[in-house]
């Protein structure tokens, strides 16, 4: 009983700083440094040469996320097919 | 969970219905990623979807009928296009998208504003999202096939 | 051999990824082709890796940008928009290492998997896993970072439940539940991070937090230092890392301690570069605290094990330690390291390549015991010197090393740090000698229980050629580190240690 | 004043935390982890947002005035990975199921 | 010579001049030990290590080494134990310790 109280003591704690932060967090809708969203709204439809700004951050721009992003389905693929490896009903 | 297992007519019925339309707009939106919302994850993910409904309404019939090693191929075929497509535009740097405005497939100039929206612009873009969409399609088709095929009693070792 | 050498950061992401992508394939066809493609890919990247150390080592930092019409167009319009894949000595140098071991594994793995089934997914999550390595050495962006960090995770707790027994599968689920959780809080640091400055690179970030540092940027820092620290199992978050390194296969172990070793790069890479100008010495304490916690409970605990591998995980435990405490010394220093604290700071830096040598080397052969008598329980085992003799002297060497005795590479290392720890506080220097005691008492231990003694009944078998080869491999670097210490300090690592000192440089590379 | 997306993205993760801290169910760990993911999604969803904006797709677009989209394609990468993760902690907690027979974090052999 | 001498912050350190020595002083005691008795019989108890007259031990399991380093070092030992609980919870929350334990502390000390 008396360690669930510490850990629950330790959680508000985590929990109140968390809550500090989000007060010193600029309001949400207004944000000020985006040089970097500008750049890719302003130019991206022309260097990429798509209308979907999203997709072409992700496949032009930022495509070694989206490489590494596949990786990660294939690794767990890869980890489901070891784990139910033999084990398997056809 | 015995082999013989199989859904009821209601939930067979339903999935002879939707297998079409599932497919189908899976595909319209990998096709469609570089100029409508989605891609290659959302679409691929949307075709898994087909095969999981195939197996909850079909059982292990069903299940027998998937091969595991087409999926776990055409895997490795989507990532494999993928990586390749980023390889090609090595001339400049690695993925550099050697295909837009070249005027040739995919190449569309096309300028800044607002633009209904043509198939044929964005480069490798729409390759690399038929890529993905096919390594999603076959990673999340895999997975559910796995995990619907295991089968052992509790050991309890 | 330019061209390579301009593309190598790249290729050094992509030849493992096409790798492993194209193994599942390759293995249905044949195992041997398999095999030489496996090996021929890692090292066409530690070639690659080499030449672009070289050319690190003569030129400084080199950036490349992703998808830029040239790689050298790092920021068009005054910041960076796409990815940039940032080289220095520093992270040559590591990724140099992940990748010897790599191969060094591979080579292990031949005969050590040889019954087991589905070994094109090992093979290929082990591929995947080394290229995620290189991501995260090579990355100068912070979401790369978090995705390349779980490639890392996800891979290796699969494989970590590669024997698919019981304590395999709770080891897996542990690492991968507790290391996913850590990841979302770095990737929290990492959008407070960008939602304050709206980029993503780390060096222009840098740069900013120099203008403006605010409570916004302690907070990211404590999140993706928290994260690092459990990436690096550092007590009191080290329960995860010693169950995974004890269930998984000895060559996934060795691989693991090299996974821990990358989030220590990353660790210094954010606490040097990124936020090396701002922070004052309190973040070099809390590493030297954490340092000395790992060591002693790390050593303590390792004292209380019959479980050969466990007990080898809570000695790696204990050895991250020191790279800490060496490091610590050197980040309370900031942001002049000169002197002294520049001593620790290479001695960490050199304690990394020798632990992750020793420790391996020590896994190895705890898996070569497991593979000739299906025993992990020390007590069960016993007068192995009898027939093995070449084993036991791999492990006089590994353990001489490890616990830090003269001529081996562990005390060259270890002297570095005590005799520049010395001068900034006495006592920790106490409480690393004594760690350093307990180790070698430890590993005395399980030398009398497992080598000595009448000899060891029940069948054994041989001890496969390509393993021997790989062991005496590490063996031959321990003894070449440990008597020309010297050269390894000339060569890379006082380059390396210049590398983290100097953020400046690392900013203007990319600027 | 606090914008209530981090409000409720702050709350999510604390529940996340709690859950995966007081919970004894291996199924309610994955899902906690999910959660302390979706939290985190939504915290970075949020910080791109632009009062007003719309979807960063010029394809018939309403007006110019977009959201930002990098953290859109973050958001996106990350959800992928949280799914990653997610299936395979299931299909490691079915094989814990096979061998232990109980969901149970107590069950374990791994200690000290 | 030089270059194979390690310079520390505070002193030097050359390994090669240690093995030499070390190579000299075993083999200056193995002619030492030349000179010792070879007149003992090989099979009889004079080859027996000495167990206090009972019969040695082929082998001492892991366990009993250091046992009275264990019974000294109690209760360290027995707080190490209740630290080392395998179950995930528990190193979920010693997790959210150490955060907790790290946001407090550069918060308070830094901030500049």
């Amino acid at each position: 009983m008396k360690e669930k109280n510490i850990k629950g003591v330790t959680l508000c704690v985590l929990f109140v700083f968390l809550l500090v932060m989000g007060f010193c967090l600029r309001p949400a809708g207004e944000p000020v440094n985006t040089e970097m969203d500008d750049y890719f709204i302003t130019y991206g439809q022309v260097q990429t040469g798509s209308n979907n700004i999203v997709t072409s951050v992700v496949f032009d721009y930022r495509g070694m996320d989206t490489l590494g992003e596949a990786s990660v389905l294939f690794a767990a693929a890869s980890g489901v097919f070891l784990v139910f490896r033999g084990e398997r009903n056809e | 969970m015995n082999n013989e297992y199989r859904a009821s007519v209601v939930v067979r019925t339903v999935a002879y219905i939707l297998a079409a339309p599932l497919i189908v707009f899976g595909l319209y939106v990998i096709l469609h990623g570089h100029l409508t919302p989605g891609g290659g994850f959302a679409g691929g993910a949307i075709m898994a979807t087909f095969i999981a409904l195939f197996l909850v309404s079909f059982g292990r019939k069903g299940a027998g009928s998937l091969h595991r090693n087409l999926f776990s191929v055409l895997e490795s075929l989507g990532l494999t296009v993928f990586v390749v497509l980023a390889f090609l535009g090595i001339s400049n740097t690695f993925f550099y998208n050697f295909m837009v405005n070249s005027g040739h497939l995919f190449g569309r100039v096309i300028s800044f504003g607002v633009n209904p929206g043509y198939l044929d612009t964005g480069g490798v873009i729409p390759l690399m999202n038929i890529a993905v969409g096919l390594e999603v399609f076959s990673a999340i088709s895999l997975i559910v096939l796995e995990m619907f095929t295991y089968s052992r009693e509790d050991k309890n070792d | 051999m330019i061209f390579l050498a301009e593309h190598a950061p790249a290729f050094a992401i992509a030849v493992p990824l096409l790798a492993a992508f194209v193994t599942p394939v390759l293995g249905r066809i044949s195992e041997k082709i398999r095999n030489i493609w496996v090996i021929f890919s890692l090292l066409f990247t530690e070639f690659l890796v080499f030449i672009l150390g070289c050319k690190v080592l003569d030129e400084g930092v080199y950036t490349y940008a992703l998808g830029a019409v040239t790689p050298s167009l790092t920021s068009p319009v005054g910041f960076p928009v796409r990815i940039i894949l940032e080289t220095d000595a520093m992270n040559a140098l590591i990724s140099f290492m992940v990748l010897s071991i790599a191969i060094i594994t591979v080579v292990y793995s031949w005969k050590f998997i040889e019954k087991y089934e589905a070994q094109d997914r090992f093979y290929s999550l082990l591929l995947l896993l080394t290229a995620g390595m290189m991501g995260m050495s090579f990355t100068g962006d912070f979401f790369t970072m978090f995705v390349f960090l779980e490639v890392v995770s996800v891979s290796s707790a699969a494989l970590v439940a590669f024997f698919k027994k019981a304590e395999s599968f709770e080891a897996a689920f542990k690492y991968l539940a507790i290391s996913s959780i850590g990841s979302f809080f770095m990737l929290f640091g990492i959008g407070l991070l960008y939602g304050h400055y709206g980029l993503l690179n780390m060096a222009v970030i840098a740069k900013e937090i120099i203008l403006h540092y605010s409570f916004l940027d302690v907070v990211a820092l404590s999140l993706l230092g928290t994260a690092l620290l459990l990436k690096l199992g550092s007590v009191p978050i080290h329960m995860w890392k010693v169950d995974s390194l004890q269930e998984a296969p000895a060559p996934v172990s060795v691989v693991c301690i090299a996974t821990s070793l990358v989030g220590l790069y990353l660790l210094f890479r954010i606490g040097f570069s990124v936020f090396g100008l701002v922070i004052n010495s309190i973040l070099g304490w809390i590493l030297v605290f954490f340092g000395i916690l790992s060591i002693f409970i790390g050593v303590a605990m390792a004292l209380l094990q019959n479980n050969l591998k466990r007990l080898l995980g809570y000695s790696a435990v204990a050895e991250v330690g020191y790279i800490l405490l060496g490091a610590g010394v050197g980040l309370s220093a900031m942001p002049e390291v000169n002197g002294f604290a520049f001593e620790a700071l290479s001695g960490g830096i050199f304690h990394i390549v020798n632990d992750v040598l020793d420790i391996s080397l020590l896994f190895l052969i705890a898996g070569s015991i497991y593979y000739i008598t299906k025993k992990r329980n020390i007590d069960e085992l016993g007068g192995l010197a009898h027939d093995f003799p070449s084993l036991s002297v791999l492990f006089i060497i590994g353990m001489l090393a490890i616990s830090g005795i003269p001529p081996f590479n562990g005390f060259a290392s270890k002297l570095m740090i005590y005799e520049s720890v010395f001068y900034f506080n006495p006592l920790l220097v106490i409480l690393g000698v004594l760690g350093s005691i307990l180790m070698l008492a430890v590993f005395v231990k399980v030398f009398a229980c497992i080598f000595l003694g009448a000899p060891y009944e029940g069948e054994v078998e041989e001890v496969p050629g390509s393993m021997m080869f790989t062991m005496w491999v590490l063996a031959f670097f321990i003894l070449f580190l440990g008597l020309f210490p010297q050269v390894a300090i000339d060569i890379f690592i006082a380059p390396a240690a210049e590398a983290l000192v100097h953020p400046e440089v690392y900013i203007g590379g990319v600027l | 004043m606090i914008s209530i997306q981090f409000l409720a993205a702050i709350i999510l993760i604390s529940l996340g935390l709690s859950v995966a801290v007081f919970k004894k169910n291996l199924i309610k760990i994955v899902m906690a982890v999910h959660v302390i993911g979706s939290g985190v999604n939504l915290f970075l969803v949020s910080l791109g947002y632009r009062a007003g904006g719309i979807a960063p797709i010029f394809t018939d677009a309403s007006k110019l005035q977009m959201v930002l989209p990098t953290t859109q394609a973050l958001t996106l990468t990350s959800i992928v990975i949280d799914f990653a993760v997610v299936a395979l902690m299931l299909s490691f907690v079915i094989s814990i199921y096979g061998h232990y027979g109980t969901l149970d974090t107590q069950k374990r052999r791994l200690k000290e | 010579m030089i270059g194979l001498t390690l310079r520390t912050g505070a002193g030097f350190w050359n390994p090669v001049i240690l093995s030499f020595s070390l190579i000299v002083v075993i083999c200056l005691v193995y002619f030492v030990r030349s000179f010792g008795e070879k007149k003992y019989k090989k099979g009889t108890e004079q080859t027996d290590p000495f167990f206090s007259g009972a019969p040695a031990p082929q082998k001492v399991g892991g366990g009993n080494i250091y046992g009275i380093f264990f019974t000294y070092m109690d209760e360290y030992y027995v707080l190490l134990k209740r630290m080392h609980t395998g179950v995930i919870n528990d190193y979920v929350y010693w997790f959210v310790l150490t955060l907790t334990i790290v946001l407090v502390v550069l918060a308070l000390g830094g901030l500049p």
